[in-house]
């Protein structure tokens, strides 16, 4: 410090400051050169993007708890595999790209851990490196990294895997009995949602699903399915930590969950036995995951509150349309890929009126309205 | 009385207990002071003195040039020195008139502005006078003429006057202090300015976080005849000193893109201004003194100083005792950290609208390293004027002015919100204020081409 | 009998298919009595030709909008800076009118303070681009008038003519076209158009006193007026600076006779020295 | 004409088999007019406009002239199915020339917009798609021409999403080699694959 020395003894300060003062007080003044120089503002609120990731990958982490828990070695298998090679790629294209790692934004390492979720722990390795290799390079990176890619990730990656190879991502383990008795032979292959499609087409009923029995088995997670998908539990536990540190705001996740209570009862109600009711559809498959998780991804999210909600109400149509009327059991990633791609429409169209909008399109004043005391 | 809560906004930490609550200190004497010509929004002033007169403390140095300018005044007694070019508060540097000053006893005032006692009486006309007299500028941060903003165009009716204590940038006190210590004088100022515009209703808005300054100018309200006069505590938010929030706030009216306060009827005037008023009016002292808040971490004994304009940055910081031991500055701005000008140099000079000088460590100091836009919608959510700010950024970023002025970049506040709050640290204002500055040269070439 | 059956098959097929073809063709041919609309050809001919870099050198929005210029309001084509002599002659074949066409213009940037000469007074951290730094403390550059080096010209030359090196602009006369786009781009006024032939500048701008000058960048001219006192002529003084009236005269032997002590005033190759290597084996 | 006729038709045509993600047809203008969602909606309209009009003329010729041309006499069994596709292409060519003077006159601004675009609807493989797969399919002609319009409203559905994702990747930084034709074959890639979901939907 280039302080200057000069003795400070001047009447006017008041009493308090006249104690700390020692005889002689050492002025330093700042140095000049060394001062940042830039424009308004200066101070900056509220995490950074990598702080942002990380709460999410800590939120996410009652998910992967129980998916360790009933799925065992298998789920960290393919949990290590798929990020592993998530951080991988996206080394090696700054590295071929030049530019500077975006490692540290643990983007790539949340998007391994959401793919992950969706596959189930039987998936071979070679199927998790190419998920990964799609979700990292086509569908972000060559979009130019994050922030401009139109569709999330890992639904895209989990559609390619499931278009792609699907033999390799029909094939479910039954969970490790801890809180309930093994699951009865019939489920053992296909998931709850793939067993209800199959006995509404055989025209058994489809009772045994509402049923309270089966329905804890669902909410706790106890029942075959993808990695985070089993237990609703968990997930719901995450997705509220998201919405209490203001991560994500609660207007998507909601408006699917009612959307898809709304349509299902009402297909419930016109054609009863097609398929099995509200509880069922909102605990089993990936809907819970796929609400709180990839769908409020908040780069290929609306950006307003107002479109945010058209995109849940999409989203919860969607699912519910392939899910009863399609082939496909699950439908999650589906509806969340195809309504990502109106989301450029929706921001469109749904965009908030500047201050006192109405004023600048009609041209007129604000009359004097509003009285005074 | 109803408020109306303006959308947007965001809460940072005030930090007002740094300097607020303790008597303002004066600024003792110094050597040199370096007036700085162009101090107000509008033509700079034509200088009227030679290297070498002596001058008394408040006599005129340069006289007003066209209607938008304003005289300049000496802050000392002393002679005059050369013409210097100094770093000016916003970057660029400007011409500043040198002012040796004299011993401490040959101080005193040059009386040639005679103190009004019976202000009802006189006519608007002589109190503008005076206000243009004494060189009167708004002091909330930009410097328009008072004189010209208390004389709308006839057709527009004003209908109310609006006193903006709000002073919602974290760590700045003085409007706080002003408040708390002259409440008379500040109404009086307002009662002034109420009676050159012909209105009587008066509204003064406060942050709520200021109940010293709230109960002592209610206590003063009941003392001035003539005008009734509305002392309304408003919630504490960022951006609610700006002039379209705190008029929505007080009367519900929108001050829309392309509008000014007179055309809803309303006149807005920074608190320092009314005092500024008082002063020249009432003591017959021109502008050349003002309260600054010297805040910040780093400085030894934060506070409100009175400091006469002209002084130099660094015998201020001399007079705050200099910064502490270990602290290491990254910046030095004038005015507020949500709209104020960092500094390079200390050479720099206080003006008229220097409402605080505030010192933030390195760390503390926001550093914009424009990462991606994650369209969280953050920025969109807190923006006071609800623009799509993530659009706008976007489109400012790859020089899209026109996809910029179709989403009204142009109704921007500069606030600063939208860089505050955003978790990519992309530096929005910059490049909104970059957009506005092209749309307005493109504007203007296009007039000139149809000439 | 076959035969006779086929062939008449194929008659009634080529019979069927004309008659839709000819009653298609008669519906065309009422569409276009009443709806259609003339245009004309010429201005297709001439946007052709145009060299469609958009630049807007010719004052239009495009070469488009120039080439509906030339035929509908006469504009100039000789104003298109980027089209050579034989392109302008040929624009006049098409309108039946002779072009005169203007000496070559390339652009030239007055500072040579790059990031290793000039000094920085602060850290900058703002918008990398030279309009916005430039409005705010110059971007952190001591000078004044130097160039900020954010980039803003390189970017928007249409031809590619300008690179930024090591913190300051620097123009390559052979790209060039003279559009005059960065000049009127530039904050600082420093890029100007000089005749294509000239061959040295004084690369400094700042009209300061030496003093205040050589405080803040090792490369600026200190006006010492010695090339003045050589060539009256080609050289005139303002204030702290001198700038050569007309480069194009200036010749090597000219420089090497004034020799400029702080080496501001040099050749235009000197800027790429990669370039003229061999010329330096030729000299040895 | 009842629902459960009509609709396989309408939703198989907008979406579960769309001319341009499912059947991958029609995809030079798809990539070439979706730059500006303007100009996209333009050309939707135009293309959509086209396939009604064109379906049902070839379906009535393709019943009546082509099938069998004469029912009495002794060209009897004449079938002259087989240049279906030549009659569909006069047909077709025919009426994007009256297209293209129509808007020429009344509407300049998006005629320019359009530019080559809008006479290469002629050569543009959804619109003689869709005419093919109504002759191949044997509908009648009412049937013909829903087919025709839903396919066409699926080309513009499909249009007006993948300009506003253009539009938006305008404004990101993507690689240098990726820029323009590139990144849109990727997106629509991902898109296609999305539809993919809707397999099964029509029964």
């Amino acid at each position: 410090m280039n302080g200057k020395k000069v003795d400070l003894m001047s009447d006017n300060m008041d009493k308090k400051e006249l104690t700390e003062k020692s005889e002689t007080q050492r002025i330093i003044l700042p140095d000049p050169t060394r001062l940042i120089l830039s424009p308004s503002p200066h101070i900056q609120t509220g995490p950074g993007t990598g702080k942002i990731m990380l709460l999410v990958i800590a939120c996410l982490a009652p998910a992967i708890v129980a998916s360790l828990m009933f799925f065992g070695l298998h789920a960290l298998r393919v949990l290590v595999i798929t990020t592993a090679s998530c951080a991988a790629f996206e080394y090696l294209w700054n590295r071929i790209s030049g530019r500077k790692s975006t490692l540290n934004d643990f983007s790539a390492i949340l998007t391994g851990i959401l793919l992950a979720m969706n596959t189930s722990s039987l998936t071979p390795a070679w199927v998790c490196v190419a998920g990964a290799f799609i979700a990292i390079i086509i569908a972000k990176q060559i979009y130019g990294g994050l922030g401009q890619n139109p569709f999330n990730p890992a639904a895209v990656a989990r559609i390619a895997m499931l278009t792609g190879a699907a033999g390799a991502m029909t094939r479910f383990p039954a969970p490790n009995s801890i809180f309930f008795a093994p699951i009865p032979d019939a489920l053992t292959t296909a998931t709850p949602l793939g067993a209800a499609e199959s006995f509404s087409a055989m025209g058994k009923g489809v009772e045994y699903f509402n049923s309270s029995a089966f329905l804890w088995r669902a909410f706790i997670g106890e029942t075959s399915g993808s990695l985070g998908e089993t237990s609703a539990l968990a997930i719901l536990i995450g997705g509220i930590g998201l919405i209490a540190l203001r991560i994500i705001r609660w207007h998507i996740p909601v408006s699917i969950i009612c959307t898809v209570a709304v349509f299902v009862s009402l297909v419930n109600h016109f054609s009863p036995g097609t398929t099995p009711g509200v509880l069922f559809h909102l605990f089993s498959g990936g809907l819970l995951l796929g609400a709180f998780f990839m769908a409020t991804d908040m780069v290929t999210s609306p950006v307003t509150v107002k479109g945010g909600i058209v995109f849940g109400i999409g989203i919860g149509i969607l699912v519910c349309v392939i899910r009863i009327y399609g082939s496909y059991p699950e439908g999650m990633s589906f509806a969340i890929v195809l309504m990502n791609a109106l989301v450029p429409l929706i921001d469109k169209v749904c965009y908030i009126r500047p201050f006192g909008h109405q004023n600048i399109k009609s041209g007129r004043i604000e009359p004097r309205r509003g009285e005074i005391k | 009385m109803k408020i109306f809560r303006f959308k947007g906004g965001f809460h940072p930490a005030g930090h007002k207990e740094l300097s607020a609550g303790r008597m303002v200190k004066d600024l003792p004497l110094l050597p040199r002071y370096t007036v700085m010509l162009r101090q107000n929004v509008g033509a700079p002033p034509q200088v009227c003195v030679k290297k070498g007169d002596h001058v008394e403390k408040g006599s005129c140095i340069a006289t007003a040039a066209g209607i938008l300018s304003v005289p300049l005044h000496s802050p000392v007694s002393g002679t005059v020195g050369d013409m210097v070019t100094v770093p000016g508060p916003n970057g660029t540097a400007v011409e500043a008139l040198e002012i040796f000053s004299a011993p401490a006893e040959e101080q005193k005032w040059d009386g040639t502005l005679a103190p009004i006692d019976e202000w009802r009486d006189t006519s608007a006309a002589i109190l503008k006078k005076r206000i243009l007299d004494a060189g009167i500028t708004g002091m909330g941060g930009a410097a328009f003429p008072t004189h010209v903003k208390l004389s709308p165009p006839p057709e527009k009716v004003l209908d109310t006057l609006i006193l903006n204590g709000a002073e919602c940038e974290p760590f700045l006190t003085s409007d706080d202090t002003l408040m708390r210590l002259h409440a008379r004088a500040v109404l009086t100022g307002g009662a002034i300015a109420a009676k050159i515009l012909g209105i009587t209703e008066i509204i003064v808005g406060i942050e709520e976080n200021k109940n010293e300054a709230v109960s002592a100018m209610e206590q003063a309200a009941w003392g001035i005849p003539g005008v009734n006069i509305a002392v309304v505590p408003l919630p504490v938010k960022y951006p609610q000193g700006g002039e379209k929030q705190l008029i929505y706030a007080l009367t519900g009216r929108k001050v829309v893109l392309g509008t000014l306060p007179m055309d809803v009827g309303c006149a807005v005037l920074n608190v320092g201004s009314c005092y500024a008023i008082w002063d020249a009016v009432l003591n017959g002292h021109p502008l050349v003194e003002r309260i600054t808040t010297v805040t910040g971490t780093p400085v030894v004994s934060p506070g409100n100083y009175r400091i006469p304009i002209g002084a130099s940055l660094s015998a201020v910081l001399e007079n705050a005792g200099g910064i502490r031991e270990r602290s290491n500055v990254g910046k030095i701005i004038f005015g507020g950290p949500m709209m104020g000008f960092a500094q390079y140099s200390l050479e720099v000079p206080v003006s008229k609208n220097t409402s605080g000088i505030l010192l933030l460590e390195r760390t503390e100091a926001a550093q914009f390293t424009g990462g991606p836009c994650l369209c969280c919608g953050k920025c969109v959510e807190h923006c006071p004027m609800q623009l799509p700010v993530s659009t706008l950024s976007k489109a400012c970023e790859n020089e899209r002015y026109d996809l910029a002025q179709k989403n009204h970049v142009l109704a921007c506040l500069e606030c600063g919100v939208c860089s505050s709050v955003c978790p990519a640290r992309r530096p929005n204002v910059q490049h909104f204020r970059k957009a506005k500055t092209e749309l307005k040269e493109i504007q203007w070439k296009e007039k000139n081409k149809k000439i | 009998m076959v035969a006779v059956l086929i062939l008449a098959e194929l008659y009634a097929a080529g019979l069927i298919i004309g008659g839709i073809g000819l009653v298609l063709g008669c519906v065309i041919g009422l569409v276009v009595l009443f709806f259609s609309v003339k245009s004309d050809d010429r201005i297709e001919k001439i946007s052709e030709l145009l060299p469609g870099a958009n630049c807007g050198g010719c004052g239009f929005a495009g070469c488009g909008d120039f080439a509906r210029a030339i035929v509908e309001e006469g504009a100039d084509p000789a104003s298109c800076v980027a089209c050579s002599a034989l392109l302008a002659s040929e624009i006049g074949k098409v309108l039946g009118r002779e072009i005169t066409v203007r000496e070559k213009k390339v652009a030239v940037v007055y500072c040579s303070g790059d990031k290793s000469r000039a000094v920085a007074c602060a850290e900058y951290n703002g918008l990398s681009d030279c309009r916005a730094a430039a409005a705010y403390a110059g971007g952190g550059k001591g000078c004044r008038y130097g160039c900020v080096g954010m980039g803003t010209c390189a970017r928007n030359c249409p031809f590619g003519a300008l690179e930024i090196r090591n913190g300051l602009a620097v123009v390559h006369p052979e790209l060039c076209t003279g559009c005059g786009k960065c000049v009127s781009l530039c904050p600082r006024k420093l890029i100007h158009l000089v005749p294509a032939s000239s061959k040295a500048h004084i690369y400094c701008n700042s009209l300061e006193k030496a003093a205040v000058k050589r405080k803040v960048c090792k490369a600026g001219c200190i006006g010492c007026k010695k090339c003045v006192k050589a060539f009256p002529g080609l050289f005139n003084a303002t204030g702290g600076l001198v700038r050569a009236v007309e480069p194009e005269k200036l010749t090597r032997e000219d420089l090497e006779k004034i020799s400029c002590p702080v080496h501001v005033l040099h050749l235009v190759e000197e800027d790429f020295p990669c370039e003229n290597v061999e010329k330096k084996e030729q000299k040895q | 004409m009842t629902i459960a006729e009509l609709l396989p038709v309408t939703v198989g045509a907008v979406l579960v088999n769309n001319i341009v993600l499912s059947r991958i047809l029609g995809i030079c203008p798809f990539l070439g007019v979706s730059k500006k969602l303007k100009t996209a909606l333009g050309m939707g309209c135009a293309v959509t406009f086209v396939m009604t009009i064109s379906s049902f003329v070839t379906a009535v010729l393709y019943h009546f002239l082509l099938k069998q041309p004469l029912t009495a006499g002794s060209f009897k069994n004449l079938d002259l199915s087989f240049a279906r596709t030549l009659v569909f292409i006069v047909v077709i060519a025919s009426l994007v020339q009256i297209v293209e003077i129509l808007m020429q006159k009344f509407s300049k601004s998006l005629y320019q917009a359009l530019g080559i675009y809008l006479p290469l609807i002629t050569t543009n493989c959804a619109v003689l798609g869709a005419a093919e797969l109504n002759a191949a399919s044997g509908r009648g002609i009412i049937l013909s021409t829903i087919y025709g319009c839903c396919s066409g409203l699926g080309f513009a559905l499909a249009l007006l999403l993948f300009a506003s994702i253009r539009e938006r990747l305008e404004l990101s930084r993507i690689p240098k080699i990726f820029q323009g034709a590139s990144i849109a074959l990727v997106t629509a890639g991902i898109l296609a694959m999305a539809f993919m979901g809707f397999a099964g939907l029509v029964k």
